[in-house]
Formats: structure tokens, C-alpha cells, sequence
């Protein structure tokens, strides 16, 4: 059976060449860079060192500001949450309304705390408007935090110009740069953030294993309290395995990532123009133009999402619907089941049936897959409006219309 | 192969599901859940002699929503209308061989749709 | 040359086993559990439960209380600050001043926010005293932190006994077993511990993995926003391939730990045994009984920590001096130079001349080892001491008494 | 090898310190640090015709600190006193391939000792 992974919004097969750089770092060299007085931990030491170089070159930072995490979630926890801890008087945030669950919900505790914040709506493309922002700040605004790519839907935001606003009122830019690095080019300073998270699993690097960019001199409380590593901003022994993964991933990428956009743009073309022949009553999501390479998210009316993931799975296709990190079948009570923020934000309507899909591509896929998707959705979208009681009354309304 | 987040049972019940479709002058059509929730399970029944002689469905849904709907067809086709309303929506997650916490709410969905085509029923058929 | 490994309290090599484990789910099963619709995801969800309940079985612990972490510093975090934030009145914490950092700076935006802090003293050997910790309860006692052993001195805790009187008086109890766990055996219900902390990489796992355990019913807010992962406790895509090797070590050292520490008890006491007889002005710190096994940590005069550490490094023998994770070249001011905090609980003097060391032996380590060790440091530390201004002015004092 | 968290010239220096030893009858003592901050060095100086003929250390303290004992020890043999003390820490650790950053203070306590030493020979040799 086809095995056909269109879920690298959410994973990614970790590079082969990534799992041989760190290996040596499980059973030969274990040491703790902080124990670096001896040769295994100075050996260690070096790793990181080298490593947090590699990673800032990525995104053209310098080395003493990357701070290594254990992965995005933690890293816009503790961009959001450790500039807050760190503000004197400013209490205002600023965010967008697509904004990963990590950020909207680190800003929950804020709230009880006194912080004020403003969340940005966006457009039906999923965009920010810049002059949203610029009319959002306040003289107490602390911090502004718009994603770089949408995970969801595919879209980029104008992080630039959002950030040279942010600049001229002289307030925190972050940016979350979770789907975006390692896929497109993510330069600190073009983009004007102060902060920037990025995730190694999101680019064929290792679970676990993230870094905060934080441009010197901003003032930034630690989350995690402990011992001295990560300049201060990070307490807890350094995941080396994972970092020195971090890094080869992020080598790799610079090397190679233009090459897989160049290969993906035109296969999410390919997916786009064919779904929008072959299925009715499917709506896309996201910036036509301005997203992720390989990446083609939609909805559908009387098809259910997870109906509809689990006959694409039995097709060898994988893929999500929502949110990879929200849709969650473990929850404990329906209400983790409701409908993606993100679809919400950017108006697909709820009051009717819909079933929503996110396919993001990667490196490894090949046009062929995209022909077998093509090949094997449409017949999928049928059999569920087959059995959907609302499709049977959309065609008896059409048919009475007609 | 994994195998999805459903059991066997589940998997194969969405998978190939039984009694799908509509009932054309049924007994009783019962309708239950709304899109807005993201299911909906509209059921037919045929009643002869007091017993269910035949059950029919339209879901939409998620996997546990349909294996719910074709699961509970094939427990009330042959039931007596008390023996059908009977039914609880543990029998039909057990029958399923249990549902996901978060998908309960399906199996009830399916005691309520009977209740409701059996009430329609009731409704169009006074004793 | 040699190379001896004695600094296991800083970092253990990853068992073979535990790599071999971990390796397939890097770039074959590479998915998100959280996106468990489709085969990729439902395989890494499948690994996470299945090692979810090694590592509950491990600490006699239910899975649904094992929250995975990135490490030990995380989880003492969570523990503590988790705990503050779920508490509706209880404003007082009890601790004991051996406590790792990850415990003791977790408390600073704790007592910034004005909860308040007991830090219990400790005895010559580091011990508190169960009754200091009864004392120590007042009506707005929220929780009591001691550790199960004390990675620098080795110091076995009474925590049974602290765990009884704090269920007795209805204070939560949080046990950091980072230094014990997977070495000797660590039972949640015997230690009475409502919280208790687990690093995969102090027994032979992977870096970047540890667990709390969260007994039923405990009041705890996260840390970490953002997806429902780890039932609410813990935000953020789980780190599969450093959970499955978690639980991989859990299963070797659930099998095999016994025989370690039958094996490195009498290597320790050897150890021991040569250094008191061959190193003149040399004190032992820790409980000379209840300690870890293979542990042997101590103090000589005259002669400075770092300098021993260098010396014994160019003989192949790695260790440590003071906390692992305190002492630190890396730090921007002297201030992350000061002597421990432990052997200044437990009376080491600061105004004489003294280097502290701790050897910590684990599994891999041989007989020869220690033999090889007790070959070597009598002479470092003599030419250490005949560098020393000090060591001159004590002979000469030495020698005008007798 | 892995090398220390030391350059190799402070390594080197650290295992094979020169002019390790104390003079007798020197004309010269200084001694800085203390054992508390965990370093502590005395210099001997010999001075002949206004130079610095012999130098010997003690010293308690880590590689840096022994290091940067030796280094200076070398550089200040065969200057004039005024040369001598106008030795910075900044050329100690330059010498020794740099320090790291919290290890600086090893380098001032080296250039504290020579001016301890030679302010100690002045007084006993008033001009
Ligand atoms: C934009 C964005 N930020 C943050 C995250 C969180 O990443 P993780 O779960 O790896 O911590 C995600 C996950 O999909 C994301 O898409
Ligand atoms: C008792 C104890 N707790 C917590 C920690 C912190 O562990 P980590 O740095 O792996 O997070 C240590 C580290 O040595 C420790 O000894």
C-alpha cells in the first residue's frame, strides 16, 4: 500500500544524516556540558557551542542569542510569558487571532495576572493587516506576537512589516517561526523580531528540541529556574543529542531547503488545480500565493475532517484536519473537541457541515504521491456525502431549485 | 499497519458500514445531533408487528458517529419497540468494542436517535 | 590512557539498548501522537502509552500519573511552581537547603509573588531531620520539597518518614529522586510523595526526557501552555524517540539495578577505605551508610577543587566538584564561582584551604577503576599541596608544635 | 583528547608550572588572595642592579590561577622593577592564550602579587 506522509505540519522524518550526527552523542560522548572540566563534558561543551552556532547562522543571529528549549511550546511560553515577567510597567500584549495555541494560552495565566491584551483578527486569507498592529499598540504595549506561517493554512504573515512597526514604537516583536524555518527563509533582522521560536521537528530534526532567539539586550525573566545554563534564560542540562540534531538539521536546510521549495511550490499547485476540478463544494484555505512550499489546506461540505482522515489513512495518505496539535481524541471531555480557532478566525462557516484537511508536503514526497491523492479523494469526499443526511437534502433543495 | 485510534470493531463497522441509506415511507425518522457539532444521525425505521423489522441510516461525522449509526441498526432490527428503546448508549460502545473517552457523545447520539424515531413513530402511530 | 568515568551524578552513557530502542522512531516512525488519526501518528501514540506505563511501573506509579518533561530542572519547576499556582490559600513552602537548584530558585518569583519559604538545616551529613520537618508545618503549608538523594554528597534522605508526617498533616509532598531513581529503589506509595521527579538521563538514558509523577487528585497548574498533551499538564509536541529511551532504561534499570548496587557498594566502600588511608587531612562528606552506591564524595585541604579535577582528568579519571550543575567556567561574573551551597550546609569550612570531590560510579565501572584512582590521587594532591602557601605554613606549623 | 575547558598554553603552564618554590632570604614578598575566595598566590622576588633576577611562586588555587602564577613568574624575570610593575592582567592572559571570562580575576591576582611583592621590597630597600 502507498505510504504517503502529507502531515509535516506536524512531524517530519528526522534526515538520516541527522540521526548519524547524534548518535555519537547517546553512548560514546555522554558528557554534561556543564561538568566541562573533564573531557567528556568539555567534548559536550563543544557540541553545543558549535551547534548554537550552526542554529544562529540559520537565521542569521548570533550565537550567545539562541537559547536552546525543548521545543516550541516552551520556547513561545517563554518568550511570551519571560518578557512579561521581565516588563516593569508595560502590561499590554498584542497577538493575532491564528496564533499557535502556545502563544494564546501562555497568555491565560498574563491575564489573571493584570496583563491586558488585544487579539487581532485577520483577514479571509488568514492575514494580519500591519495597520491592525500599528493601531493596536498603546503606550503600555509590551510585546506584539504574530506567527511567520500559519501551520493550519498555509499562510505567511507580513512579519516584516509588522515588525518595523513594532520597532518604531518601541515594542517587542516575536515572532514564531515554528512552520516556517527550515522551509523559508527566516532572517532575524529583516523580519525586525526581538524574539523568534523554532522547532527542530519541524524541519526534519529531532522531537524535544527547539531554541528561542533572543536578540541581545532584551529583557527576558527565565521560566525554568535552576542551574546556570542557556546564558540565564534556561535552567536544566543541555538535551545535547537533540541539539547537535538541531543543528545538523538546520546545516542541512540552509543547503538544501531553496531546492525543496523550488520542488514543492509547483506539487501544491498541482494538488491545488486538481482538487479544485475534481471535488465541488471545496473551499481552499490560506493565501493563494503567499504560503508554505507543498502546503494545500481546504474545506469541504458534507464531509466530516475525521471521517475523512481515517479513509485517506486506509489510501496510505496521511494527513490532518486542524490543528495537528489541537485536534486530540485523548481529551477528557468534548469540549477539546471543538472546531479549530484558526478556521473560525477566517470565517469558514459553522452553522453547516464541513470537514477540513491540512496536507503539508515534504522533501521526501514526489509528484507521484500527489497524483495518488488526487486519485483517491474524490471517490473519498463521495462516499461520505453519500452517507451524510445533509447532502441528501442540499441535492433534493438543488434538484427542487433546478 | 497501526490501525487507526478505534478499535477493530469501530474501524470496521466505518468502514463498511451496514444499513446505510434512507427508508422510503418509514415508520418513524428520527433525527438527532446537528452540524453545527459536527454530527448528525438521521434514522429510519420500519416497524412490523411491533418489532423493527428494518433500520436505515444517514450520519455525518466522525468514524465513531457512523460505527455508532451502523452498529445500532443492527442491534434494534428484530427488537420490540420496548426492547429498542432500551437500548443504552453503553450497549452500543461495548458492542463497538468501546469508543475513545471523547467520543461517548457518539453512542449517545444513537440512543437519542432511536428514542426519537421510535417517539416518531409513536407520534404518527398512536396506540 | 585511562578513562574512568566517575562524574555518573552529571551524566550516565546511554545504554546500548536504550539507543537501539529510540533509533526507530526518528526516521521511520516519525509521527506526533497528537495527530493519531493516520498510522505515523497512532504508532508514536502507541509508543508514548506503552512507555507511560513502564515508567509508572518503574516508581510502582499509575500511567495517568506520569507526566513526561524535558528533564529533572523542568520537573521540579513544574512541580513546585505547579503546585503555588493551584493553590487557593496555602501560601508556605517547606524545603530543605541541600535541595537542588532547580528546586531552590524556583522558589525566588515564588517568594517575589509573597508566598513564603522554610529552608530546613541539615545535619553533618546532610540529613533533615523529620522532625524539623513537622516543625516546619504551619496551617498555611501548601507542600514540603526534599530530595531522595543528594547527587553531591550522596546522602540518602528520610522520606518515607517526611512523607508521612506531611499526608498526616495534609501538605503535599514532592520528592526529587533525579539522583536515586533507576539506582536504587524509588516507590511512590512508600515514600508517601503526592510529586515526585525523574531524569531519564542520570540512569542511562537519553538527555532532554524526565517525568513527574502527579498522584491522582493533586492540584497543579502547568507550566507550559498550549495543546492538550500530557493530560493538561504539560504543553508542547511529547518527545518520542527520549520518552521510548526513558522507558527503555526504566525497564533495564526496573531489571538490572539491583546487581549495580550490589556490585558498586563494596567498590564504593573500597574507594573509601583507600582514600582515608592513603590521603592525609581528607573528610568524607555525606552519611557514611545511607548513601548512593559507587558515591564517594569528599573534601581534602589544601589543595583546590578544579586543580584536583584537571589532574585526575589528564590521569583518564573524570569527576566532579561540588554540584555538576553549579559549578560553571561559563558564567559572565565570579558570582557563578561560589563554593556550594551543600557543603556549606553541611559545615565545610570556607576559610581553609579546600577542594571538594565527588566520585560517582556507575554501571560500566570496574574494580580496576577504583584501584587505578587510588594509584593516582595521593600524588595529585601532593603536588597540589606542595604548590600551596598553605600547606608550607601548615608544615611549618606542624612541625614548631611537634 | 577532549582538552580542558583551558587554552593549551594555560594547560601546559598549569602542568608544568615554572619557577614553582620559594626564595630564601628574598628581597621581596607579596601575597594576595585569600583561601575563602578559593585563591591564594605568594610571590618571592630576588632584585639585583633594579632588575628582577629570580622570581618563585606559591600558589592555592585552580588552573588559571596556577597558570597565570607561572606565566608571570617568566615575564617578569629580567625586567627592570619599573617594567615590572607595570605589568597589566590583560598581558598575563594574553600570554596565556586568554582566560575564560570568570577566570579574569586569576590574571589580576597575578598582576597584584608582583606590585605586593615589589612594594614590599621597596619598603625594605627605601630608595
Ligand atoms: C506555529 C506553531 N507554533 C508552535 C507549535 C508548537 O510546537 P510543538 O508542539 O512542537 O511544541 C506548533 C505546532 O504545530 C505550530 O504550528
Ligand atoms: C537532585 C537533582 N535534581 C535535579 C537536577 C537537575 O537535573 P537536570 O539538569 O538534568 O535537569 C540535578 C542535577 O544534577 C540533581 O542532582
Amino acid at each position: 500500500m502507498a505510504h504517503i506522509f502529507f502531515d509535516h505540519i506536524s512531524a517530519t522524518p528526522v534526515d538520516p544524516r541527522v540521526v548519524e550526527a547524534m548518535l555519537p552523542y547517546f553512548g560514546e560522548r555522554y558528557g554534561n556540558p556543564a561538568s566541562h572540566i573533564h573531557d567528556q563534558g568539555q567534548t559536550a561543551l563543544r557540541a553545543l557551542d558549535a551547534s548554537r552556532g550552526t542554529v544562529a547562522r540559520m537565521i542569521h543571529a548570533q550565537p550567545g542569542e539562541i537559547v536552546f528549549t525543548s521545543g516550541a511550546t516552551e520556547a513561545n511560553n517563554l518568550a511570551i510569558k519571560g518578557a512579561a515577567a521581565g516588563s516593569k510597567d508595560k502590561r499590554h500584549i498584542v497577538v493575532s487571532e491564528v496564533e499557535h495555541f502556545s502563544v494564546l494560552n501562555a497568555l491565560l495565566p498574563l491575564r489573571a495576572a493584570g496583563f491586558e491584551t488585544t487579539v487581532l483578527h485577520v483577514d479571509r486569507d488568514g492575514r494580519v493587516d500591519p495597520d491592525d498592529v500599528r493601531k493596536a499598540i498603546r503606550p503600555d504595549t509590551l510585546l506584539v506576537s504574530v506567527m511567520h506561517a500559519n501551520a493550519e493554512i498555509g499562510t505567511i504573515q507580513p512579519v516584516s512589516d509588522i515588525g518595523r512597526i513594532a520597532r518604531e514604537r518601541g515594542v517587542l516583536f516575536h515572532a514564531d517561526a515554528t512552520a516556517s524555518a527550515g522551509h523559508i527563509p527566516v532572517d532575524v533582522d529583516a523580519i525586525g523580531a526581538d524574539l523568534l521560536t523554532l522547532s527542530a521537528h519541524n524541519f526534519y530534526g529531532p522531537k524535544g528540541v527547539g531554541a528561542l532567539y533572543v536578540r541581545k539586550g532584551t529583557r527576558l525573566e527565565s521560566l525554568i529556574d535552576g542551574g546556570f545554563q542557556e546564558g540565564g534564560y534556561r535552567a536544566g542540562t543541555e538535551n545535547v543529542p537533540g541539539i547537535v540534531g538541531m543543528a545538523t538539521a538546520a546545516e542541512i536546510a540552509m543547503a538544501e531547503s531553496a531546492g525543496w521549495a523550488e520542488k514543492l511550490a509547483p506539487m501544491g499547485r498541482r494538488l491545488w488545480d486538481g482538487l479544485a476540478t475534481s471535488i465541488p463544494l471545496l473551499h481552499f484555505t490560506g493565501h493563494p500565493e503567499d504560503r508554505l512550499p507543498g502546503h494545500v489546506s481546504f474545506w469541504v461540505e458534507h464531509a466530516e475532517g475525521e471521517s475523512l482522515l481515517l479513509l485517506l489513512n486506509m489510501q496510505g495518505v496521511m494527513a490532518a484536519s486542524g490543528s495537528a496539535c489541537s485536534s486530540n481524541l485523548r481529551g477528557h471531555d468534548e469540549e477539546d473537541l471543538v472546531a479549530s480557532t484558526v478556521l473560525k478566525a477566517i470565517g469558514v462557516p459553522s452553522d453547516i457541515c464541513t470537514g477540513s484537511v491540512t496536507f503539508s508536503m515534504g522533501k521526501e514526497n514526489t509528484g507521484a504521491d500527489v497524483e495518488h491523492v488526487l486519485s483517491v479523494l474524490p471517490a473519498i469526499v463521495s462516499r461520505l456525502r453519500e452517507m451524510s443526511p445533509t447532502w441528501l437534502d442540499y441535492q433534493k433543495q438543488q434538484e427542487s431549485q433546478g | 499497519m497501526a490501525g487507526g485510534p478505534y478499535s477493530e470493531k469501530v474501524m470496521e463497522h466505518f468502514m463498511n458500514p451496514r444499513n446505510v441509506g434512507e427508508i422510503e415511507n418509514a415508520d418513524g425518522v428520527g433525527e438527532v445531533g446537528n452540524p453545527a457539532c459536527g454530527d448528525m444521525m438521521r434514522l429510519y425505521v420500519k416497524v412490523e408487528a411491533g418489532k423493527v423489522s428494518d433500520a436505515k441510516f444517514r450520519t455525518f461525522g466522525c468514524g465513531a458517529a457512523i460505527a455508532s449509526s451502523s452498529m445500532l441498526t443492527e442491534m434494534i432490527k428484530g427488537k420490540t419497540i420496548d426492547e429498542a428503546r432500551a437500548i443504552t448508549n453503553t450497549q452500543v460502545s461495548d458492542a463497538l468494542g468501546g469508543l475513545p473517552e471523547v467520543k461517548i457523545h457518539c453512542s449517545v447520539m444513537a440512543e437519542e436517535a432511536v428514542k426519537a424515531a421510535l417517539d416518531d413513530y409513536s407520534k404518527k402511530h398512536p396506540a
